[in-house]
């Protein structure tokens, strides 16, 4: 492979942002016909050496050569042009438009008269169908989409888009299993036909699944190009981190086993037929104090609709909520916090962040508005509540005065987790906390999660990865076309691949066989006597 | 909330008869609108004189910022509706040719109020009356001269540039002081207000050391902030600067009374039973003059404003 | 937009007759809510036409209707424009002085014996390069649109006052007026024709062309996307930079053609000609229905909202009761009443 | 050391965004100073102990310019805007000439603070409404600041039956022309209310959630902040403050003037917000920078009247010094990017939106 001439070579690149050197002499080769991964801990400049390589930042130093020739672009349309390809780490997709227009913006069909629409939606079905989408209606606002459907139509974008080299930045950090599947299906099959392929993901598994090569990337230095097959995977985490292999030890495998017995105590919170048209089915749920409860489902089986619904992000059309079987009415996410309810969403960028405040602002944003803009926090309060959790959740860099939108996505995920812990949540709701999370830090996270749950906080965890929701949780609910089927209490037999199955079967044949808890039963412990006017709908 | 509160009122008097060509005798009258004391007290007058007792339906079209072309719509309106008659306060002389015509075409008398039409054509409308801007102008500007032979140092606050009731004040002051002794300093706008009359007077003053000694106003608003400024700027009106204005309304007669303003000439505005007299014979079919000119006063002194102003309208 | 003219045809020959027509619509808006607030503006045009006609009469007639039409052809085109610019999420402020500067410019040339084509064709590239300047400044030097086009504004009303502050006739032989004259199509009663102006005709071209380059071509999409986001549309790879100097070019070029219809059809030129007008077109722009956020909009619906502008005019003066100091209050009223029921319909239907 | 934090501290200073409008308010001034040398010579009035000057001339000017562009940075820096502030201040001026001709008193302090209770009570009411169409009723501000913008001329007109109303009373005239120690009074309040409200904003968290509003409402919204309340506190503080400035503006001459006072006075705001740094998209906003854009329109409108620029040129000539200015500001822009060596390819693409340049 080494013989032939890289289609992209890039040498000695060096970008340096106000106060952090984001690349530092990295060298990347990427061959035709191969799967090259990318890999490096959150901030070590994988985006942005994509982003040198697209134009979309110039490089201080350093030399690009595509295809043989010299060549810096002048933004992602150049790079196109040149074959170039690319999904960036968030999703970039205009949401105003329909999905088909997304998939084909700057590439539609065009016939005598202008674009040929018929045609456009069908070349875009089609290139859906490739990752199994096939049965999206194309002329549906992009809107409509969950952020993880989102991805996958803007990775159907990319490679709809014949190009010689296609790049990748974390599209796997939203999806499932399933999905995970159906794209590296044809990813394979593109690598066949000899493009070129640069991947990042912090899923190990898929790496080694995919990639033939990898570079690795840290602090902004290069590191080294392997062979994935000729690396293992504690090599590739201690020269990813740079540390002893010891300091991993306490990845993966530390499930929590401690359960104690929850339905004793009075829930914090029960939902009792909760449900939006279009959205959930009406359902039952109980949440207790220090426990941690999973939702598991596929892509768009309702999981954030329930949480957003838990939260008060959006409005119930009918059931109810009661914390510490007390009704409340959540009518907005202000008063999901006033009940001691946090949410941190999956749609970091449109829901999470707020980009052009610093880090400081970001964190304390939350507890500030909890209190309303006439109790300001003191600069005392602030500084150790920002302190706090920068160096709890390892934020990099840890310079609070950072605008957020300048940090690495990863980063800007961990600085998202500090608003909420802050707010000293009773039930701490967590739409796919890991998304884009490095390996270490998702274990951090995970590691945070168990004691918050240890000192009696309620969570919440959803998460696509279902190893990490089986491992975190006591309880899981599944979910599966927007209706809670049932909940596992989790124990040592429970594994994921037990929970797939239980999806898949469900409404084939009966499930309650495998470990499935039926969801009337489970409400033994909400019972209807915890809600005052119970039973009351407004529908 | 506004249209439908305005047609239910409308609706009951109008009927069914839409041009409303009833008893009453339709009048569109295409005006200017809110626009300072002088348009106000005009305004009024011919509504007040056009009322349903004297036989009138008088409907009222003011301008939307003194653009041309909501009176050109308001215009074509009223040739559509077919009211019977049409009276024309243009804001802007040039222009009408067109919708002249095709009132001429719909027979609909035009009765052209204050401006005239530019090129002027008496064949397109009955008559215009009003009073003369460029006359009145000149008046001032001959007194000016008179009162400063041996010459003074001058500035003129003007209305927005490129109105055509600026252009024509200019105008006539221009040939009165032509080859007179008079030194015109600065000619600024201050759009017709006695706030930004001030403002400018203020900062004039100062660009020229005070050696000003004479402020033509082209409206009353605009002299009475100058006024303000000179007396700010330590000076005396009426003894180191004279100030003139056009239009006459109270508040200029006061302060002329007062002694704030030197000369006030009046641009008057109550012509409406004038109009009353053309309007009528216009429907019989009579001839009427094609120019009928609005006698207005000068005022020169306190004792002179002083005599009108216990019964001045306006 | 896209479902508009992207619905397989199969739907449409299905339905049959009005209730077809209404079953198409609904299919419309369900899959594309954005065309709600468009229609809810049809509709609400409709209804005050009717309403017109019932309490004013001789709102439907041949000559009012042509009039509506006649009278607001400059505004119709400039609408289409603002159009362009709102839907990248920008603001034209500069086309009522850019009207000016250009067709004073204009006649004074046409006057000083220059070829009437000539003329023509220099009053609308007066309109392109000022829209150019703007587009510049916007795209490579950073200027918000609001603020650059604010300063073209001042720069246009500027010259055209220094070229000229008394009114500019137009030569009564010169060919330009031509494009003023008004062609009876039928011959009524008095002057209740039925009459169009070339005027008229070059609107409805403008907003054919219009459409067609929104919705069919890449560069319309792209203003689109731009509107939606524009950093992801770079990221997508579409041409940013070009499209949004490009919408500004579109503008001011729909200006100069504006004041080419304008200036023909009332034989003068005018350096005070076209104060407010931008407030016009962008209202008329958000009355049809135009996010001023960018990315939601059709210049259909702008078309329909110069002919609300100009239709509540009319009725305005049909009434002719109101008194002065009350108008602007009733035009602000009828506007607040117009926006309320379009945000209640649209909400409603959701 | 103390050298170390003065040279810090000027480098920051260099960089915040209306550095680039104090240098414009210096040249203009230069420009003055070449067509008279003893432009800035303030004297002091003998008779009274007032200073006398230009400079205190624009500083008159500059007062009701700076009430709304204050008002208007608030209301931008929530993705707003407030184009009725021209028609408030006309209706301020008109209920409070109205209120001070009708209770005739020309004396009374008691008078004046009626009048002037009731204009900012009126523009509060004022402001409240176009708070409610956009927070509550969801409507765009640009349209329903329009419709205010609209109507509110004709209420004024309506407050006033079409008259120019004018009335005397000595205390509300020593509001916009009179003296405290030797300083305009005008000016001396427009700068304490500047300050007052910079202070508010700051100190409390209310600047913080503007911004966190203006630059991603439903980030915003879903971080626990509400929106509506914050929303309606900023288009009526706006309202308020137009309310002020109509006083100021109608106290010059004792005259409301309905339909010029404070005619296009929205643009003038607009242009002294973006002057001073803020994006007209929202989020981040600068009290101190819409301050500094407010003292360059007043300046440059003095300069215009004291160049002796011709009327008609007047609109060309302003055209010419924003343009200036806005491409010093970019130059500014770049000669920073340089300065760090960080150079996004697409230096036009950067617009401070939420959804936008997030870094991935
Ligand atoms: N526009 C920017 N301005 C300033 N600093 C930036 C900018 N973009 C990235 N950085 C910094 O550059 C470094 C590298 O970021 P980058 O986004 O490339 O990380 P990454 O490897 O993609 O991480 P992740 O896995 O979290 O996505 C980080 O320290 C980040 O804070
Ligand atoms: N803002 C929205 N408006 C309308 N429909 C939405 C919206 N967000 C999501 N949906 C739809 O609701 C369904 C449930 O989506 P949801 O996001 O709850 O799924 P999920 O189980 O959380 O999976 P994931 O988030 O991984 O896609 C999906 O079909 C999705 O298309
Ligand atoms: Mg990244
Ligand atoms: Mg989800």
């Amino acid at each position: 492979m080494s013989q032939e001439l890289p289609v992209v070579q890039m040498r000695d690149i060096s970008i340096e942002f106000p106060g952090v050197k984001a690349l530092d002499g990295v060298d990347f080769r990427l061959f035709q016909g191969e799967v090259h991964a990318l890999m490096g801990e959150n901030g070590a400049g994988k985006s942005t050496l994509i982003k040198a390589l697209t134009g979309v930042y110039k490089i201080d130093s350093g030399s690009i050569v595509v295809s043989g020739q010299e060549s810096q672009f002048h933004g992602t349309s150049d790079a196109q042009a040149a074959g170039i390809s690319t999904v960036y780490q968030e999703v970039n997709l205009v949401t105003n438009l329909s999905i088909g227009e997304n998939v084909m913006l700057g590439h539609e069909v065009r016939g005598p008269f202008g674009i040929n629409w018929r045609a456009t939606h069908k070349s875009a079905s089609a290139a859906l169908e490739r990752l199994g989408l096939g049965d999206l209606d194309t002329h549906k606002p992009l809107s409509t989409l969950s952020i993880a459907v989102q991805q996958l139509v803007a990775i159907s974008r990319a490679m709809a888009i014949k190009a010689k080299v296609l790049i990748l930045d974390e599209p796997t950090s939203s999806l499932d299993a399933n999905e995970v599947e159906g794209l590296f299906r044809v990813i394979r099959s593109l690598r066949d036909q000899g493009v070129a392929i640069l991947f990042v993901s912090h899923f190990l598994d898929q790496i080694y699944a995919i990639s033939d090569r990898m570079t690795i990337l840290r602090n902004g230095r290069y590191e080294g190009e392997y062979a994935t097959r000729e690396l293992d995977r504690r090599t590739l985490i201690s020269k990813m981190i740079g540390k002893d292999l010891d300091t991993l030890n306490s990845l993966g495998g530390n499930r929590r086993v401690d359960k104690r017995d929850h339905a004793a105590e009075e829930p914090v919170l029960i939902a009792q037929s909760l449900g939006r048209r279009g959205a959930i089915e009406p359902t039952d749920l109980s949440i207790h104090k220090g426990e941690v409860v999973g939702f598991a489902g596929l892509l768009g089986s309702g999981r954030t609709e329930l949480a957003r619904l838990l939260f008060g992000a959006d409005r119930p059309d009918q059931g109810a909520i009661a914390v510490h079987g007390r009704r409340v009415d959540l009518k907005t996410p202000a008063d999901g916090l006033g009940h001691r309810i946090a949410f941190s969403t999956e749609n970091r960028r449109d829901e999470g962040i707020i980009a052009d405040l610093t880090v400081r602002e970001n964190i304390i944003l939350a507890v500030q508005a909890e209190r309303g803009w006439a109790r300001p926090l003191s600069r005392k309060e602030k500084d150790e509540i920002v302190h706090k959790y920068v160096t709890a959740l390892n934020v990099r860099p840890a310079d609070p005065n950072r605008l957020i939108k300048n940090l690495s996505g990863g980063n800007q995920q961990k600085v998202l987790l500090g608003r909420w812990l802050a707010t000293n949540p009773e039930v701490l709701i967590l739409d796919e906390p890991t998304r884009g999370i490095d390996v270490g830090a998702k274990a951090e996270i995970q590691e945070t999660v168990a004691e918050l749950a240890e000192s009696g906080v309620a969570v919440v965890f959803i998460s696509s990865e279902l190893e990490e929701v089986v491992r975190l949780s006591e309880r899981i609910v599944v979910l599966k076309d927007h209706q809670k089927i049932g909940e596992i209490a989790n124990g040592p037999g429970v594994t994921a691949e037990q929970v797939v199955d239980i999806i898949a079967a469900h409404g084939v044949d009966a499930a309650a066989d495998s470990g499935l808890v039926d969801a009337d039963d489970d409400l033994r412990s909400t019972d209807a006597a915890h809600l005052p006017a119970a039973g009351e709908e407004r529908a | 909330i506004g249209l439908a509160g305005c047609a239910s009122g409308d609706g009951a008097d109008a009927g069914g008869d839409s041009g409303g060509d009833g008893d009453l005798i339709s009048v569109g009258f295409v005006a200017v609108g809110p626009e300072g004391a002088w348009r106000e007290a005009n305004e009024k007058n011919i509504q007040s004189t056009f009322t349903e007792d004297a036989g009138y339906d008088l409907k009222y079209a003011p301008a939307t910022n003194l653009d041309q072309k909501s009176q050109i719509d308001a215009f074509t309106s009223f040739v559509d509706e077919g009211v019977d008659v049409i009276l024309l306060s243009a804001t802007e002389a040039s222009g009408w040719e067109d919708s002249l015509k095709r009132a001429q075409e719909a027979e609909i008398p035009v009765v052209l109020l204050d401006r005239g039409i530019e090129p002027d054509d008496p064949s397109l409308y009955v008559t215009r009356i009003a009073p003369d801007n460029i006359v009145v102008a000149e008046a001032v500007g001959e007194w000016a001269v008179s009162e400063f032979p041996d010459g003074a140092n001058y500035i003129v606050l003007e209305g927005p540039a490129g109105v055509g009731v600026v252009n024509e004040r200019n105008e006539g002051w221009d040939a009165a002081v032509d080859g007179s002794a008079l030194v015109k300093v600065a000619a600024q706008t201050a759009n017709w207000s006695a706030e930004e009359g001030k403002s400018v007077t203020e900062t004039l003053l100062k660009a020229n050391g005070n050696d000003i000694q004479l402020i033509f106003a082209q409206n009353d608003e605009m002299g009475l902030g100058a006024a303000q400024a000179v007396e700010e700027a330590g000076l005396t009106p009426g003894v180191d600067v004279q100030i003139a204005t056009i239009d006459g309304t109270r508040s200029a007669m006061e302060a002329l009374a007062a002694g704030q303003l030197s000369f006030v000439h009046e641009y008057n505005p109550l012509f409406g039973d004038t109009a009353l007299d053309v309007v009528a014979k216009a429907l019989e079919g009579a001839d009427v003059e094609s120019y009928i000119i609005v006698p207005s006063t000068a005022f020169d002194s306190a004792e002179a404003a002083e005599s009108v102003l216990a019964d001045r309208q306006y | 937009m896209t479902a508009l003219d992207s619905r397989p045809p199969a739907t449409t020959t299905r339905a049959s007759g009005f209730a077809g027509v209404l079953a198409s619509l609904r299919r419309v808006i369900t899959s594309n809510p954005s065309v709600l607030p468009t229609v809810a503006a049809i509709t609400i045009f409709l209804a005050m036409v009717v309403f017109g006609e019932l309490s004013y009469g001789r709102i439907v007639q041949y000559s009012t209707l042509s009039n509506l039409l006649i009278n607001n052809a400059h505004l119709i085109i400039i609408a289409v424009g603002m159009t362009f610019v709102i839907l990248t999420g920008g603001i034209d402020l500069s086309v009522g002085a850019v009207i000016a500067l250009s067709s004073v410019a204009g006649v004074m040339l046409s006057n000083a014996g220059w070829n009437p084509a000539v003329v023509v064709l220099l009053m609308v590239l007066i309109g392109t390069l000022s829209g150019l300047v703007s587009g510049v400044l916007v795209q490579y030097f950073n200027v918000q649109p609001f603020i650059a086009t604010l300063a073209m504004m001042f720069l246009g009303r500027g010259l055209a006052s220094l070229l000229s502050t008394v009114p500019e006739r137009l030569a009564d032989d010169s060919p330009i007026r031509a494009l003023g004259t008004q062609l009876k199509i039928i011959d009524g009663p008095k002057v209740n024709d039925l009459v169009i102006s070339p005027g008229v005709i070059i609107a409805i071209v403008v907003v054919l062309v219009a459409f067609f380059v929104l919705h069919r071509t890449r560069t319309g999409r792209t203003v689109y996307a731009i509107g939606g986001s524009e950093n992801s549309s770079a990221l997508m790879g579409l041409p940013v930079p070009r499209t949004k100097v490009l919408v500004y070019v579109i503008s001011g070029s729909l200006s100069g053609i504006a004041a080419v219809v304008y200036t023909s059809r009332l034989g003068i030129a005018q350096n005070i000609t076209g104060i407010g007008w931008e407030l016009d077109a962008i209202a008329a722009t958000v009355i049809g229905g135009t996010l001023l956020t960018g990315g939601f909009g059709y210049v259909l619906g702008s078309v329909i909202g110069a002919l609300v502008l100009g239709l509540m005019n009319v009725l305005i003066t049909r009434d002719g009761g109101i008194r002065p100091e009350m108008t602007t209050i009733i035009t602000g009223g009828i506007l607040l009443v117009f926006v309320l029921l379009q945000r209640a319909v649209s909400k409603k239907r959701e | 050391m103390s050298a170390a934090v003065r040279a810090e501290a000027l480098k920051e200073l260099l960089r915040k965004p209306f550095v680039w409008g104090i240098v414009a308010i210096v040249a203009l001034l230069l420009l003055n100073v070449l067509k008279d040398p003893g432009y800035l010579a303030l004297s002091i009035n003998p008779a009274n102990g007032n200073l006398v000057g230009n400079l205190i001339d624009i500083l008159r000017a500059a007062a009701p310019i700076l009430m709304i562009a204050v008002g208007m940075s608030l209301v931008i820096a929530t993705g707003g805007i407030d184009l009725s502030v021209g028609s408030v201040m006309a209706v301020a001026g008109a209920v409070s000439m109205e209120f001070m001709k009708s209770a005739g008193d020309s004396g009374s302090v008691g008078v004046m603070l009626g009048a002037v209770g009731l204009a900012l009570i009126v523009s509060a009411v004022l402001g409240a409404v176009n708070g409610v169409l956009v927070a509550y009723v969801g409507l765009q501000p640009f349209i329903s600041t329009l419709i205010l913008m609209l109507a509110g001329r004709g209420l004024a007109k309506v407050i006033t039956s079409g008259q120019n109303t004018s009335a005397s009373n000595d205390p509300f005239r020593w509001i916009a022309n009179g003296y405290l120690i030797g300083v305009p009074v005008v000016f001396l309040l427009a700068a304490a209310i500047v300050v007052a409200v910079g202070l508010i904003v700051r100190r409390s968290a209310l600047g913080l959630m503007i911004e966190a509003i203006g630059i991603n409402p439903k980030a915003s919204r879903m971080a626990g902040i509400k929106p509506r309340g914050l929303l309606l506190t900023v288009y009526i503080s706006s309202g308020v403050l137009a309310g002020i400035a109509g006083v100021m503006s109608v106290g010059t001459v004792m005259t409301v003037d309905v339909s010029r006072t404070g005619y296009q006075l929205e643009l003038d705001a607009i242009l002294a917000v973006v002057i001073g740094g803020t994006s007209l998209a929202g989020g981040k906003f600068s009290i101190g920078g819409a301050a500094v854009g407010a003292l360059l329109i007043a300046t440059l409108d003095k300069t215009v009247l004291f160049l002796g620029v011709s009327s008609s040129a007047t609109p060309a000539f302003k055209a010419i010094v924003i343009v200036v200015l806005c491409l010093l500001q970019s130059e500014r822009v770049r000669g920073w990017f340089v300065q760090r060596r960080r150079s996004p390819r697409t230096p036009s693409a950067i617009p401070a939106r939420s959804e936008e340049e997030v870094a991935a």
